[in-house]
């Protein structure tokens, strides 16, 4: 860690899997960050990524079949999940890890707070919406009725909701989709939180809708000095808000920068590569240049580096090696780090290795045809049919 | 190690495959499915049966002891033709099911009143029901896949005039409309042919609501508007994409109405207004066993069992084939 | 680089298909249009929906006014008078906000919706003249590509069965010859030849918009609508199909009609820009000079909108306010004008920009109620710096003012110490009547308001017209 | 729309629908082949001129959809017709016998919602555990059982063999305890428990079971739901979230298929009346089909569909209640 204070939450080597019939699936697998106070972290990734299922793990509300089966959690000195080992060798719960009781009655909603990305989705669609927000107030801040009440206003105003006295006692569906971000910010920021995670809370939005969302964000993020998990697969939105950034890949963090040098200074070809797909608003881009295949699924993640199947720097090496996420540099005292061998930090011999020979459709077509194919035997399928654009 | 109280399965984690189809890929979840498969056990057993007392064509077996001059070589569905049915025995005695003190092995579930052996009506019971749940359920089918499909199809006013006449119908409740039918259409001589029809008219409205919505829900896949933007003609439309497509659930809700069907007829035989005596039927036989309901117990017992079984099977079937096919509350 | 490699291959006599060349011939009449010339034009096209069909529809029940039941249809103006034209060869992006009525614009162009009022030229034909028949034979020359990987293929079909589907609409080829040319398009958009047999569950969701592709092109189309292609695939693959999307265009010569949201791919991918809003056109123009040099507000904003994936821009964020107002009773006149930042001052008063301008934000409070009932004083100070607009509209402004103002009633002394709660259901702050005054007034006055803007302007970038509906360009 | 304009909306509604069932009804019952009139006669030593007179008394020898406007005209003034075997009003006759076919499907549909709902709850909190299977089971034979055999086992069992309940008929509670020679108002209402447990229960088992399961599968997918697992994301306990957050919405579905199903309770009334020998409206028309009593049946038919009509506006009256968005119309 740095040498400033202690983080607010401090994530080491998490781990979360999921037990399906089909085998298990490692969504998390080994990610380490932490968030310092009043910043807005950066949780990047494709779909598949793994970020929402870190996102929850750090509120421990991981549902079933899935499991957080190792690492720990660390938010203001307590331990939210942290395993020891047992008399009898086995792996348990440590004793100062707290309890679901504790968790929800101290942690959830009045030390973190969440956004979550649907908004239609998110309300109860038979309670008024500031029934709703009154009792999440309540539940968070021993306030008497009427003044979760009147707290409850009071938030709506701030987010911006015109007439809110009127509109407390309207039901969800009488908002639109932006206004009903709102009001889940609303609900985040009244109960008063240290920090809040926000899983990609604009992408269901409009354009302008999202720039509204954002500005709101910023200005308050800037008022109560709330840090963010901002939980994005947008590098324009995480250009815009993010000060730290954590880029995923197939469940683990590959890269780790403070945003400007994320951008001007990428260490991970992942990154990168990402970057360079990506049409832009600003400028035109005469050929795009994309990434090759798709996201192997997290079930058998391919050996040594997940990402050398797709990756243009790509080396024998990569295949044998699988590297942790080491610092490669460092931007105005805080490290830089980047999951790559190609970094002299690493030093397993990434400059003698030789190249890997691409397959002759990779070269010859950018088509999707080359992905890693996760087939499963018994069903024969072509390539994996993993939720693109579906998580 | 449990972590986080929060254990409810959820659909949208990585785990979860996405939403297969195709025949091959419903049947390999339905064997896959305990429920299902136990279901058609259920039916192959009661469906065995049936086609037994088909093929069966010795009716001598319905009566008391071994009246061999009745013996008839035609396989015939036996509520076709009630006047080949063996007369009753003469003797007026009750035999006890077998494991009673006064019972013997050649009745094992004893006789009824008339001195026909039980173990044997029952039998023969399944067909009276099966064929009846079976061609019942088919008739509505039928003719609710044409109300149901022509109003989703062409929506506008035929829609609303063919769903306010199946409102109507809807309203009154099926064992009344098919006993009202079933009495008046024959004329005061009800049996189980116009009893087939009447629970087929019944059941049209809740066909055709239900394929209504699926012919509602599949014309809105892009792939409807696909092959139509690509020039396809409406009949293809409908035949390639529209029928096949809304065939799965309507078949899960058909499996699961031959249930309703067959105890529906069972109550319309148990008032008198369906298989008439002496066809064997398991609605008829609690019938007359009502009236010896304090004398004789068991034989109000079997024939409610046999009708719990076989419904049993098909409502476990439907159960395993939603389960296989409605992605939502999947494990 | 191989030229039309499909169809030469289909065309090829060695191939022994050579009896179905005729059957190709929308590819011959397509070649009646050069390269930059019209291929379809759209004018006056409308698309009203009924807001509910059925026996009862349009009788509406409302036990508060007499008689009870009342008849009338409420439309919705998806598509309002909207006219363009597409060029043989380009790419044109029909970019706007969900709601904006783009995707009902393609389908309407496609005939998959019938127009209520227009005329589609494809070709100089109209379209929206053909009956059923001829409409289903002019198919094959126009084909569409749908947003969702998942819904737009059938699931129970092979995806040899799905690219085949169209050439049997229309007669093409024979069963081999389909499945010669449905592996060979499977290879164009990037797929491989033996999942001919496969099922669609089988494949991801680009791989899915491939098929898609292949089944579009299957017919040989001169023009494809593609509504929102990429939209639901990751970003990663969301580059591979667009290169795909490209790299086919230019080897069979496609145009495209290309609808989307996000405005980088637009850019991306477009000659030309068109932005809708509301059912309208506002603005269209070539893609340098719409990107560059936007001339409608609403662009502007759109534009000013995106977050840009570089942390050293740091631009101006979520300019607009409010929200877009019901297609059921559009904004008379330009219809973003509710929400334009630079409405236009109504010409019969006297005004400073700063005066107007203080106005504005003052009206479109109230209308909102976006503030706190206060004083009237403080509303003075909040909004208009304390100076009032000189003559008339200062006197309206002033009504306003009192209408909605905490101590507008004399008899009321302690309004400095008011809780929220109490102010909750004052009865005092009238915002309807002052709505109405400072609408009515001003909003309803400016030409924005009162004409339908149109104008053609010259472009910085390009060549091309640039068209904005705009009234600022008078 | 407010509430009240909905309910008004929904009573509007329902007229053409009560006017369909009037024609079918009618056209049912002159469905006969024949002679309408010797099948009313059945039984009975008639001359021609007896024919003749019935024929003209009840309107028979004109066409029938002047007969039908004749009938409607009778049912507006609440005329249902003249029960030829009874000679007595169809309508006095249904008023006095539809107190104890009310009383019976109320108590059903009580007895079927309060164990339902709660068992439906666990079985869903504890998906996959022993209680939700054996619930699961018991749902299952449930659907599976005819109404009337649970009749008669109920009958058998607690009747015949224990000895505990009576068997036949109701108490009917709005009769005064001297007409059966109860000692008060207590001993009255025991009385009438009593007599009502056996049928209520044979009656309710189907729907008891239908709403398990709808309650069951509807918990689950409420429970999975995104604004469950904000709920969950704010601390909010369990309880509350089973309690309020997920069971408020679960129970929409739950609501549309208590009315729709009160046709089959309807229709089941028919045969446990029959079974408990219950003088309500069931059975009475059990005896007018056994008498071909035409009159008489079209009324029953009239009435028991304009019950479940009404039935199905109640309902939909409570989801409206419940969803706001039915009321207040989609905002999308």
């Amino acid at each position: 860690m740095s040498s400033e204070s202690e983080p607010l939450l401090r994530v080491e080597n998490l781990k979360t899997q999921f037990f399906t019939e089909a085998g298990t699936v490692r969504a998390v697998d080994g990610i380490s960050f932490d968030v310092h106070e009043g910043e807005i972290v950066g949780l990047v990734g494709e779909s598949g990524a793994g970020k929402s299922v870190a996102s929850m793990s750090l509120l421990r509300l991981v549902e079933s079949p899935g499991e957080i089966v190792g690492g720990e959690i660390t938010y203001k000195g307590e331990t939210i999940f942290g395993l020891e080992e047992g008399p009898d060798g086995e792996l348990q719960e440590r004793e100062d890890m707290l309890s679901n009781q504790e968790m929800r009655d101290r942690i959830r909603g009045n030390e973190i707070a969440v956004i979550f990305q649907d908004p239609m989705e998110s309300l109860n669609p038979v309670f008024t919406v500031g029934g709703q927000l009154r009792e999440f107030i309540e539940l968070n801040r021993d306030l008497s009725s009427e003044q979760a009440r009147q707290e409850a206003v009071e938030m709506l105003r701030e987010v911006g909701i015109p007439d809110p006295e009127q509109r407390y006692d309207e039901y969800p569906h009488q908002f639109s989709g932006g206004m009903r971000q709102r009001v889940l910010i609303a609900m985040a920021l009244a109960c008063e939180p240290s920090l809040i995670i926000a899983d990609e809370p604009t992408t269901a939005l409009d354009v302008t809708v999202e720039g509204q969302i954002i500005d709101l964000v910023d200005d308050l993020q800037e008022k109560y000095g709330t840090s963010f998990i901002w939980v994005t697969h947008d590098m324009g939105v995480v250009a815009e808000i993010c000060d730290r950034v954590n880029v995923m890949y197939l469940g683990e963090i590959v890269e780790q920068s403070p945003v400007d040098e994320l951008f001007y200074d990428t260490k991970h070809p992942y990154t990168e590569a990402l970057l360079d797909s990506i049409p832009r608003p600003d400028k035109t881009v005469g050929e795009l240049d994309p990434i090759e295949g798709v996201m192997p699924e997290a079930i058998s993640p391919p050996s040594g580096c997940r990402f050398h199947p797709r990756c243009p720097d790509a080396r024998e090496v990569c295949q044998r090696v699988h590297p942790e996420n080491k610092q490669v540099d460092t931007a105005e005292g805080v490290p830089h780090r980047a999951a790559c061998v190609k970094h002299d930090a690493f030093d397993v011999g990434y400059d003698e290795s030789v190249p890997l020979a691409k397959s002759p459709q990779v070269t010859a077509d950018s088509s999707a045809n080359t992905e890693t194919s996760v087939t499963d035997p018994e069903r024969g399928t072509a390539g994996s049919s993993g939720g693109e654009g579906s998580e | 190690m449990a972590v986080g109280e929060t254990q409810v399965e959820s659909g949208s984690e990585p785990g979860t495959k996405e939403v297969e189809t195709g025949w091959r890929a419903t049947l390999r979840k339905i064997k896959r499915d305990t429920t299902a498969r136990w279901g058609l056990y259920v039916i192959t057993f009661v469906l065995a049966i049936t086609a037994y007392t088909l093929i069966d064509g010795n009716l001598s077996r319905l009566t008391f002891g071994n009246v061999s001059d009745f013996a008839m070589a035609e396989a015939l569905p036996i509520f076709e033709h009630p006047e080949r049915l063996p007369p009753p025995g003469e003797a007026d005695t009750n035999v006890p099911p077998a494991f009673h003190a006064d019972g013997s092995m050649a009745h094992p579930l004893g006789t009824d009143p008339n001195g026909r052996d039980y173990f044997t009506r029952i039998v023969y019971g399944a067909q009276v029901s099966v064929s009846v749940g079976l061609a019942a359920t088919f008739l509505g089918l039928v003719g609710g896949t044409i109300v149901g499909a022509v109003a989703g199809y062409y929506g506008g006013w035929v829609d609303d005039l063919l769903m306010r006449a199946v409102e109507t119908v809807y309203a009154i409740p099926p064992l009344i409309l098919i006993i009202v039918f079933t009495v008046f259409v024959s004329g005061g001589s009800p049996d189980v042919r116009f009893a087939i029809i009447g629970v087929g008219i019944a059941f049209i409205p809740v066909f055709a609501r239900i394929i209504r919505s699926e012919v509602l829900s599949v014309r809105e896949m892009d792939y409807i508007e696909a092959a139509r933007a690509a020039g396809v003609k409406d009949r293809n439309i409908i035949l390639r994409h529209v029928i096949p497509n809304s065939f799965a659930p309507v078949m899960v809700y058909a499996t699961l109405q031959i249930g309703v069907t067959i105890l529906i007829v069972a109550g319309l035989s148990f008032l008198g207004f369906g298989a008439q005596p002496p066809t064997p039927d398991w609605g008829e036989m609690l019938q007359t066993s009502h009236s010896y309901m304090h004398s004789n117990v068991w034989l109000s017992i079997w024939p409610g069992i046999a009708i719990m079984i076989t419904i049993m099977g098909f409502n476990l079937f439907g159960d395993g084939l939603q389960d296989a096919l409605d992605p939502r509350i999947n494990d | 680089m191989e030229v039309r490699a499909v169809s030469d291959t289909v065309q090829d006599p060695s191939r022994g298909q050579s009896e179905d060349d005729d059957l190709l011939g929308s590819e011959m009449s397509g070649e009646e249009i050069a390269h930059g010339d019209a291929l379809l034009e759209v004018d006056g096209l409308k698309k009203y929906f009924d807001q509910d069909s059925g026996l009862l529809s349009g009788v509406s029940f409302d036990p508060d006014s007499f008689p009870p039941v009342s008849v009338g249809q409420d439309h919705v103006k998806a598509v309002d008078d909207v006219n363009f034209e597409i060029r043989r060869g380009e790419t044109l992006g029909l970019v706007g906000e969900s709601g904006c009525g783009k995707s009902t614009l393609g389908r309407t162009i496609l005939r998959l919706l019938e127009p209520t009022d227009g005329s589609i030229y494809f070709k100089g034909e109209d379209l929206a003249d053909l009956s059923g028949e001829q409409l289903r034979q002019k198919r094959s020359e126009i084909q569409m590509i749908f947003q969702d990987p998942q819904s737009s293929l059938d699931p129970r079909m092979k995806i040899g069965q799905i690219i085949e589907e169209p050439m049997r609409a229309h007669g093409m080829l024979d069963d081999e010859g389909r499945e010669a040319r449905a592996k060979e398009l499977l290879e164009k958009v990037g797929l491989d030849p033996h999942h001919y047999n496969r099922h669609p569950h089988a494949f991801s969701g680009g791989q899915r918009q491939r098929v898609n592709l292949a089944r579009a092109l299957s017919v040989n189309p001169d023009f494809v609508v593609c509504d929102e292609p990429v939209s639901a695939l990751d970003v990663s693959i969301q580059a591979q199909v667009l290169n795909t999307m490209e790299e086919l265009q230019e080897e069979f010569g496609l145009t495209y009609l290309f609808i989307a949201h996000d405005l980088s791919v637009i850019r991306h991918i477009s000659d030309r820009v068109a932005v809708m809003y509301l059912g309208n056109v506002v603005e269209l123009a070539e893609k340098e000079e719409l990107f560059e040099n936007p001339q409608h507000p609403y662009t502007e904003a759109l534009l000013d909108s995106i977050p840009v994936p570089d942390p050293r821009e740091s631009d101006a964020r979520g300019v607009l306010e409010g929200e877009v107002p019901s297609p059921v009773n559009p904004p008379s006149g330009c219809r973003f004008r509710t929400r334009c930042p630079r409405l236009i001052a109504p010409d019969e008063y006297e005004w400073t920009d700063e005066e107007w301008y203080h106005t504005r934000a003052f009206m479109r409070a109230v209308k909102r109620r976006t503030f706190e009932p206060m004083a009237a004083a403080e509303i003075e100070a909040e909004f208009f710096g304390g100076d009032l607009p000189r003559g008339d509209p200062g006197e309206i402004v002033q009504r306003a003012i009192e209408l909605v103002a905490s101590d507008r009633s004399a008899g009321d002394g302690e309004s400095g110490g008011e809780s929220d709660a109490e102010v909750i259901g004052d009865p005092n702050v009238d915002w309807e009547r002052a709505t109405d005054l400072l609408l009515e007034s001003f909003a309803e006055r400016s030409i924005c308001a009162q004409e339908r803007p149109a104008y053609e302007i010259e472009s910085e970038h390009g060549t091309e017209t640039h068209f904005a509906a705009c009234h600022l360009h008078r | 729309m407010g509430l009240l304009r909905y309910t008004t909306y929904r009573f509007l509604q329902a007229i053409p629908v009560l006017i369909g069932i009037s024609i079918l009804t009618f056209v049912l019952a002159n469905l006969t082949p024949g002679d309408p009139v010797r099948l009313m006669l059945q039984g009975v030593e008639a001359d021609q001129e007896m024919i003749e007179q019935v024929e003209a008394r009840y309107g028979l020898d004109r066409p029938m959809h002047e007969r039908y406007l004749d009938y409607m005209a009778g049912l507006v003034q609440g005329d249902m017709g003249h029960s030829f075997h009874r000679n007595q009003d169809v309508a006095s006759l249904i008023a006095s016998r539809i107190g104890p076919t009310l009383l019976l499907v109320l108590s059903a549909y009580a007895f079927a919602l309060v164990t339902s709902i709660p068992l439906g709850i666990i079985a869903a909190k504890r998906r996959n555990e022993p209680f939700d299977h054996v619930s699961r089971i018991v749902a299952l034979l449930g659907v599976s059982t005819p109404s009337f055999w649970i009749g008669i086992m109920l009958i058998l069992i607690f009747a015949v063999q224990l000895g505990w309940l009576p068997s036949a008929d109701l108490v009917y509670p709005w009769w005064s305890p001297e007409v059966y020679g109860h000692d008060g108002y207590l001993e009255h209402f025991v009385e009438t428990i009593r007599h009502l447990v056996l049928p209520m229960i044979a009656l309710g088992t189907l729907q008891m079971a239908t709403l398990m399961r709808v309650e069951r599968t509807q918990m689950i997918e409420s429970l999975q739901g995104e604004y469950v697992k904000l709920a969950r994301a704010y601390g909010v306990p369990e309880r509350t979230i089973l309690r309020k957050h997920a069971f408020q919405v679960a129970q929409l579905p739950i609501i549309t298929i208590v009315g729709l199903n009160l046709s089959t309770a309807l229709g089941g009334a028919v045969l446990i009346e029959f079974v408990f020998n219950i003088n309500g409206l069931g059975r009475l028309f059990y005896e007018a089909i056994i008498q071909l009593d035409y009159q008489l049946i079209m009324g029953i038919t009239m009435i028991i569909a304009t019950m479940f009509v009404i039935g199905v506006i109640i309902t939909d009256i409570a989801y409206a209640y419940i969803d706001p968005r039915v009321t207040y119309g989609e905002a999308e």
